[in-house]
């Protein structure tokens, strides 16, 4: 299987991630995923399209460093993330977080970080294409 | 010599992507130097690790990346 | 598809039924899902298999009152609820949450509402085989 | 006539999985009849619903559940 950080540009499988993490281990008990897809919709006005650039390098690192961070931070057996970089259309996959543990509360909780310090730390940008044009997204908290 | 990067609305406003800058100056001045000062809130890496010191003084070869926001996810 | 709640001894795909609760809505921006699996090691010691045991009608009837109250309690679009009554060995799956929402926050939440009250609420019983016999489990909070 | 169910270990102890028993008494008593007084915790319901007052008197056609605490997921 491919590695357990990547960023690319085609679309994942879903069952294939987290059957690559299910074979990490036999303890492990529970599977807590985040699956972030594109609406067609947001802050008001209709998507067509969001398009995705990264800082090549750096940003793989910020996911891998996040990946050893939730590893020795929280009681869980397996970590995989992916994240998309190219123009996507409403209902397609972005980013997957998939988090293994015997337990189901710190999979949660470590899956929950994850995606939110991804979104803090790893550098990757987003323009959505609307009705009125193209705009870069400020994100929210 | 250093390479200047841009990410995102920062390389629309600035028009380009990448450009050379002379090492030896501090950040504060380089981001002043390419009129990138107004741009707030900016982030900054050198060499792919992002730093928060704006007194630091590049130099020679040199990566050093000018960000918007990011918006992952 | 079939139902969104449902109680069975058949396996299940992950995949399909993401692909379903996807396919709900447009506005779906963040899913968020619990898969649990049976492990080869529980409270120190080795588990051969897990044998599940419901009270048939009531389950069901449980899962369904959770899915509806869910739904009303966050802010999401669309829910889904699966769990085997069977005979499972380490690595099977057993159970099965998937919440999708506009915003990954209330998915979370949701999903990890619903597993802690399924474990409360639902009218299932496991009985582990261990190399010292057979025992029924006595679920911690 | 009801019909009485029992659930995981409760069934194990008791020996059976169903029985009838008569209508018109009390939850509590019929606990105790069956022999199921000192298997706590004890959840009940009564036509699939949980029930938590142990003075509802059992009404002819009622399928009542006798069940050791829930271990689903």
């Amino acid at each position: 299987m491919n590695n357990t950080v990547r960023i690319q540009q085609e679309d994942f499988s879903l069952q294939a991630e987290v059957d690559a993490l299910r074979a990490v281990s036999k303890r492990i008990g529970g599977i807590a995923t985040f699956l972030g897809c594109a609406r067609d919709f947001s802050e008001g006005r209709d998507v067509f399209s969001i398009h995705f650039e990264q800082y090549a390098g750096m940003a793989e690192s910020a996911m891998q460093a996040l990946h050893d961070e939730a590893m020795a931070k929280f009681d869980i057996l397996a970590v995989r993330m992916l994240h998309r970089v190219t123009t996507v259309h409403a209902g397609e996959k972005i980013v997957l977080i998939v988090v293994g543990a015997e337990h189901r509360k710190p999979a949660f909780e470590a899956c929950e970080w994850l995606i939110d310090e991804l979104k803090k730390r790893v550098p990757i940008w987003k323009k959505e294409t609307t009705p009125n044009g193209d705009s870069w997204v400020i994100q929210h908290p | 010599m250093i390479k200047l990067l841009f990410f995102g609305a920062l390389a629309d406003k600035v028009g380009k992507q990448s450009m050379q800058a002379e090492a030896g100056q501090r950040l504060q001045d380089l981001i002043v130097a390419v009129g990138c000062a107004d741009m707030q809130p900016l982030l900054v890496a050198v060499n792919q690790e992002q730093v928060h010191d704006l007194a630091y003084i590049v130099k020679d070869g040199d990566e050093v990346a000018l960000m918007p926001p990011f918006a992952g996810g």
